[in-house]
């Protein structure tokens, strides 16, 4: 036994089994109500053949085992909630308590979603509410509620896009998309049945005028650009990037991810876009929650309008609101029911706190920080471009890899220092790069903190390497064996046990 | 001085030590790269800076304008949104900052209670659907069964044919439409029989070598509970992959699993354990598959490994099929899912366990049956003679609209009718009961139907 | 095999492993030394075991029969428990399981969180009263007071006058009854002035050698602010304690402390920091005192000091104070306090701080005295012309209880009426408003009072 | 620095300054509605020297800066969601969470607690219920719900006793406590204007009959005795004892503090108790919240009801309920409004939870836990008493004093375990007791998991006294200096900062 385990014997709640291994026979953590009715044997109302076998895995636990075994799970956890969470592209931001307070009203949480619109005038009402600001805050005529997240709202504004351009009888190939890209961009296109051409990003890190003017043929659909795009970098020729591709009849696509960056300074609707999603679990903090839900409202211009996703939120001359599936252009649904109504409820909730003034002061603010960020780091770690950051600024690990030190390394190493690291490896044309947004929500002496450990390591980097590379020494798990995991897949208890 | 803001931690010093520290004198200056025609000279017009309280009247308005069940009606729609009891402490454990509050588990080493968890609800939707391999959660069921659909014709290449029951879910259908449109892909949709169960021969003769796959539900959209065996015996016949949808994921507690029964990939919504009905969403959408096929899957998937120590662990796996790596070649462009749904999925379904789950779909198939067996006598006669679970399709000799607002007159969502989407159908509606529906309901409904049906 | 319980985990194997380690065969034997005349053969007669989702019928159904503010009327009540908006990441935080299940933190290397957040509230409510030592909560206002009166007899001893204002709340006046009728001490009540403030010559006459305390309440029951400095000189010159009450601890933000006016004891409630109405309980019981009282005090403290390593730390302190370790002899028999709702009042000051505690107290004193203003006009006048905070005494000439009644059928709560209490203002009531009170209900106070007072 | 402080660099969010320490000038918390009438200047409505200086020592702090501080400061505790915390005599069991919501409900949370009666009939048909299942479950005529801990009900116990003894024209000047007896019984006796006489403990930790009988004078007012007493014992001559008490005219006072023990297996009504008081915060789930709040309703024999405070919740004939003030012989009030309304609504949701047949189980298996227990650990720690043990059992260090180790020293190693320790050096009559609860919702594996920890520590007293001295190192801090914070007490952040 060492000195550390002498000192630090194992603590049975740090190791907590799964719920598999925990259940014990008899036990239950529910009391259900009788069924109150007549019941006849189970075997009389449905023929054996129909019936399933003993669902013998399912654990046996009562609620105080389950609530210790999440409470307990939980810890092991970083989050938002104990400091500051830079994933860039992912905004991180500060989750606000009394959105989930408001969503689980009862007159929301228990509407059913095929009830009679004269029964949710509520529901719609709020819905028509959060489309008008999130029309107010685009500058574009409508917005569909309907997609699931980010990389649904991509889909349906391609299928729009596609249904456009069929509408005009044309039959185009491909969408154009800069190398520095999400790559749910790709993704969505090519889902929707296009091809990617990819556009290689010039030395500021931005799209090239001469490559779109190349690129933007009669046979492109359009262009996906993110904005500011994903190095945190406005794309500043916006205007002429859009005259070049309508003027080939294609049209813009803007991955509104980033939308925390200028959303009250600047309207998409007046930059030529003609389409755009929103990540409400970004810009307008819907909790992330381990990876969703969120939700991708799509803003259009009044071109695309047609061909929105159904249904829509309309208002009758009356004052009423309905939800309409009249739109014959329509690209059709892309999931069952309206909207991630929960979301709506959170978003909106969010936006009316902040109000008009308040959310110009989220752009401001975020922006402010990443520059703050930027500064104080960019001796120490290599900036990948020099052009102006917005909410987010891309390092790299070109300065520690002359030691040994990959950003990988860095990234583990934060975790000993109680930080989340950034995202890693990502926009793909940095080569190790470390992207950082803090938000808005992030306090100055939170951003100082981080740059000192971030130097700390920097200064590690150079003068002891091997523990880089041995970190995190101060996390539940350490260094995970990655390459075995998909090498011979678990992805379930059964899998190992039995 | 700057207004405060709750949410915006800035300090008055803050900003001037921040703005000098760039070497800047405002902060309009680091937005100078946006095209001055562009910038806004005014705040979006969206009213606030509103109080909690405040939030809390006008959210409580608007609430306040529905009509729900439990406090201001009955109801008994079902039809792919089931209305269930949340055991309390499932809403409180989601609610845990370190639950709520965190990113997709990208850094294992910081987030092993997300994968834990996350492992954990693709056990138990194995186990449910009898299928070896689940994955961490699609949207909702609709397009999860689009996703499987293009799954599938990821693993039978160069076939055209998807071959659909008509008794699914329209809108899993309509979505499926949607998703195939721009593909080289073709839907042949498949009726249903007086038993109101899609039409066996019809089925089978639908099926042939060209066919990507074969799609049934069960309970179907009517209600009635399907053999998954002619599907999966129709596809494996053609090499075709056989697709089970379930939009109650309860009646999995009780009825035989698409697995057991030969079903190549099973998806649909499982909303029902432990999520708010919620006007539609986030629901909780599901995917599980055969071993074979766990490379092609759309989705995350967390498996389990060991640390440098040897200490067991969990970690996103097999990344290489999805966007972030794969991009325009990726099996799907998920990213964002329903993570924090299926925790709740997770929690229920702990909660309830091996006994209670099965007692409470009994419960529910008790309570179903017993309307459906007393309504028969006040004039709502059951539209197919076939056994169901929780829902079933009652034929009404009224109008079913003027029934079904009558019945809201009297305080009851009675049910969802068939005519919108089946036109064959348009003398009937579903009606869905659970164990959410106390027996007074029941007696309630019957009163109810007596005087008007 | 014994039904399982959803709140114990004892398995069906569990049981008979147990009571075989013991060495018994059932657990009765283990209720063997219960005399066997007192065993029940038959379990209590409560109904249950209720599902969560019962429980919240039966409660909903309990709760949905009050008629209650914000909901159901418009309340001005007030009389020592004021309503305030509760920003709403005080109950989430408050509902951690690492807050809410645990003990009183007697172990300290365990319970640094609670501890901490004690001293905060320790140093929040000195801040706050003027005073520099608070301690960790005592129940609530009216027994806080008591224990001030007690521990001024402790304080100066062999005396026993306690010389209290008929100004200060009732309930705590009759609290303080209770707790000395067994005691060697005697109550001198002092009325109030036309002024409705306490009468500062009858005080002052009432005060002499055999005096422990003078005790006043601001702003007192009629809503009138006192200066302390009265009860504070006369305590002073004939060396005995004087006693400050608050019952609205938001007043605070904007009144001279007790503490500035050389008050020795502050209590009182502190609720309206965070904590709801909640018809009466748990409340928040706050007490503070002069440094060289400190060791006279009843109710825990907590203290900062260092660990071995030398790192800061908070633990329990001047325990011997205390019933656990002094018994009979202990400051008080309090044990339980209420240290949640110091968490919550702890929480609520963080968010509103300096600046946004002072600004709420504005909007409490600029609402009520523009309703006072108006309703002069219509027909209900101030009964003292005395500065008050965010309540007030009006005057109606109708008869109270039939305009109280009348209000409430208006969907108001316009009062509490003062003549149970004080049968010489049986032609007044109280009405506080506070900024849960948004506009148009003071607008609609006005409206009902010009057509009913 | 040392290879550890490598590996673990400081987590700032581990180390937690205080609110005043975070505090910066112009930060806001919250968002304030605008006052909505015309503001005169505050100094036109109050004279300025009313007013009072700046608060200028309040904190300055943002909701998110808020949120993080108390989930950071959280995260420090040790709680029962974690895992057992087998404090004795505290009745630490799973709080249920259902309790949470009902208790939240608006028509509860908002009820102001003056208002008129016919407006708050759900409230008052609330506490009927809760007096009556209590009055079920005591087997006396009534409860007063009015006390707010178990300390104010035993206060209010003794008030009635007095007051029962007044109106016979009897002064009494004793109270008999034994001397296993908890703390608050001598200090609410005393505080009630009586004197105490410590009545010693037999050799089987019990009531000695013989002692009783002598020390029952006229001049003595009651016995305050604890059921089963602080050894987890039962008082098994209870019914000789009341006859003793009664037949010299005193009461018997039930301290219920240990009802876990025994709800639903007897009623103390049927003991010749007259009466008790019950810690809803211990048998009935009301969470202890760092101390409190609590609710100690009173049970009474009719010999004392004309004496219970008021108010009390009455029953008209046409079914609606009253607050009642009207009880000539009451010994008023002890604390302001009429109950902890809160607690109440918790405990009748908890008790409707169980049912009548539910809370039998709640003694049954909390009793056959703590005899788990007790076998399990007997050997290696030394049993104070061998008489039968019931839902608690005390153990003592007399093995470990051998070793140089004390109860101090194990409770503190249990903290390395992963254990919050049993309560320790309480009741006093067991010289180094650890005093060790379990409850009926500890599962046999936490409870096998306990006993290894402490089967562990017993082996590490004998080889390793030392390690046990320095015990705890892994909590978030070690020993403190509890005497230098008694001896220069430092009370706020003022104290030493100011
Ligand atoms: C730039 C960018 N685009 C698109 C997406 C996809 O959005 P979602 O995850 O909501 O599907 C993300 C999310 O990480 C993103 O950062
Ligand atoms: C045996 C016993 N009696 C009385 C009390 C005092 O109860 P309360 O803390 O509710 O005032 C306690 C509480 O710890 C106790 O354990």
């Amino acid at each position: 036994m060492s000195d550390t385990t002498i000192a630090h014997p194992e603590r049975h709640w740090k190791n907590e089994g799964l719920l598999f291994d925990l259940s014990r026979p008899g036990r239950i953590g529910v009391q259900l109500p009788a069924a109150g009715v007549e019941e006849a044997p189970v075997t009389e109302l449905l023929p054996p053949g129909l019936l399933r076998g003993d669902l013998e895995d399912l654990p046996e636990l009562s609620e105080v085992d389950v609530v210790r075994h999440f409470s307990r799970l939980s810890r092991k956890n970083y989050s938002l909630d104990l400091g500051l969470y830079p994933l860039g592209s992912c905004t991180m931001k500060y989750n606000p308590r009394i959105n989930e307070e408001t969503a689980r009203y009862a007159g929301f949480a228990d509407a059913h979603p095929l009830q009679p619109d004269r029964t949710v005038q509520g529901n719609l009402a709020l819905l028509w509410q959060i489309e008008q600001a999130l029309i107010e805050a685009t500058g574009l005529p409508r917005v569909s509620l309907h997609p699931s997240a980010g990389a649904q709202g991509e889909y349906v504004g391609i299928l729009m896009i596609k249904a456009a351009l069929d509408a005009r009888g044309e039959k185009r190939r491909y969408v154009l998309i800069p190398d520095s890209a999400h790559g749910t961009n790709p993704a969505s296109a090519s889902l929707a049945g296009f091809e990617v051409k990819e556009l290689v990003s010039n030395a500021q890190g931005t799209l090239d005028l001469a490559e779109v003017e190349r690129a933007m043929t009669e046979d492109v659909a359009g262009l996906m650009l993110t904005q500011p795009n994903t190095l945190g970098v406005f794309e500043n020729h916006i205007l002429d990037i859009a005259r070049i591709v309508h003027g080939k009849g294609g049209f813009v696509y803007c991955d509104g991810a980033n939308f925390n960056a200028f959303v009250g300074k600047a309207k998409p609707g007046r930059m030529g876009i003609d389409v755009m999603h929103i990540n409400l679990h970004k810009t307008f903090t819907q909790p992330h929650g381990g990876g969703g839900p969120g939700a991708g409202p799509v803003a259009v211009a009044e071109s695309l309008v047609p061909h929105l996703p159904v249904p829509t939120v309309e208002r009758t001359a009356d004052g009423r609101y309905t939800l309409s599936t009249d739109r014959p252009l329509s690209i059709g649904r892309v999931r069952s029911f309206g909207t991630s109504f929960g979301v709506m409820v959170r978003s909106l909730t969010y936006i009316l706190a902040m109000g008009g003034e308040g959310l110009a002061k989220v752009a401001e603010v975020s922006v402010l920080n990443a520059n703050y960020l930027r500064k104080r780091l960019e001796g120490a770690y290599h900036l990948a471009y020099q052009s102006p950051s917005l909410h987010e600024v891309v390092l790299s690990d070109k300065n520690q890899s002359a030691h040994g030190v990959s950003t990988l390394d860095i990234a583990k190493r934060l975790m000993d220092y109680g930080f989340h690291p950034p995202t890693i490896y990502f926009p793909l044309i940095v080569s190790g790069a470390l992207m950082i947004e803090p938000t808005e929500t992030a306090a100055k002496e939170e951003l100082d903190r981080f740059v000192d450990a971030m130097l700390a390591i920097a200064r590690e980097a150079e003068e002891n390497p091997d523990l880089l590379h041995g970190a995190p020494f101060d996390t539940p798990v350490r260094r995970l064996d990655e390459a075995g995991a998909a090498r011979k897949p678990v992805l379930t208890w059964m899998a190992r046990e039995k | 001085m700057h207004k405060a803001h709750r949410y915006i931690p800035l300090g008055d010093t803050d900003r001037q030590e921040m703005l000098d520290a760039i070497g800047v004198s405002s902060t309009d200056q680091l937005f100078a790269s946006l095209p001055e025609e562009i910038l806004l000279d005014h705040p979006l017009a969206i009213a606030g800076p509103l109080s909690d309280q405040e939030l809390r009247q006008h959210f409580h308005q608007l609430q306040a304008a529905n009509r729900v069940a439990g406090r201001d009606v009955a109801s008994f729609l079902g039809a792919g949104a089931y209305r269930h009891d949340v055991p309390a402490a499932v809403d409180h454990l989601i609610q845990r900052g370190e639950f709520l509050t965190v990113y997709t588990p990208y850094q294992p080493e910081m987030s092993q209670g997300t994968l834990q968890a996350i492992f954990e609800f693709q056990s138990l939707i194995a186990q449910l659907t009898g299928l070896p391999v689940a994955n961490a959660s699609m949207y909702e069921g609709a397009s999860a069964f689009a996703e499987a659909v293009l799954m599938a014709a990821r693993l039978v290449k160069k076939r055209h044919k998807v071959v659909v029951s008509r008794a699914i879910h329209p809108h899993y259908r309509q979505t499926l439409a949607t998703h195939i449109a721009n593909l080289d892909l073709e839907i042949v949709e498949v009726g249903f029989d007086a038993f109101g169960a899609t039409d066996a021969a019809a089925l089978a003769a639908a099926v042939d070598g060209d066919t990507v796959c074969v799609a049934v539900q069960s309970p179907n959209y009517f209600g009635v509970i399907e053999p998954w065996t002619a599907a999966a015996d129709a596809a494996r016949a053609h090499g075709a992959i056989s697709i089970g949808v379930v939009t109650e994921a309860l009646s999995l507690a009780l009825l035989r699993s698409p697995g057991e029964a030969g079903i190549d990939i099973a998806c649909g919504d499982a909303r029902s354990f432990g999520l708010p009905l919620g006007y539609g969403g986030p629901y909780l959408g599901f995917f599980a598959a055969r071993d074979e096929a766990k490379r092609a899957m759309p989705g995350r998937l967390v498996g389990e490994t060991v640390d440098v120590d040897g200490k067991r662990a969990w970690v996103l796996t097999l990344s290489t099929r999805e966007q972030h790596i794969r991009r325009e070649k990726a099996t799907s462009n998920i990213c964002t899912n329903v993570a924090l749904c299926a925790l709740a999925a997770t929690i229920y379904l702990a909660l309830h366990g091996r006994r209670g789950l099965v007692r409470l779909a009994e419960i529910n198939l008790q309570r179903c049956a017993s309307l459906a067996g007393r309504l028969a006598s006040a004039g709502l006669s059951r539209r197919f003679a076939s056994p169901f679970f929780n829902e079933v399709a009652l034929r009404s000799s009224k109008s079913v609209a003027g029934l079904l607002e009558s019945f809201e007159g009297a305080g009851i969502l009675a049910g969802v009718p068939l005519g919108p989407d089946y036109p064959e159908l348009a003398d009937s509606f579903l009606v869905a009961v659970t164990e959410s529906n106390p027996p007074e309901e029941l007696d309630a409904f019957l009163r109810a139907a007596s005087s008007l049906a």
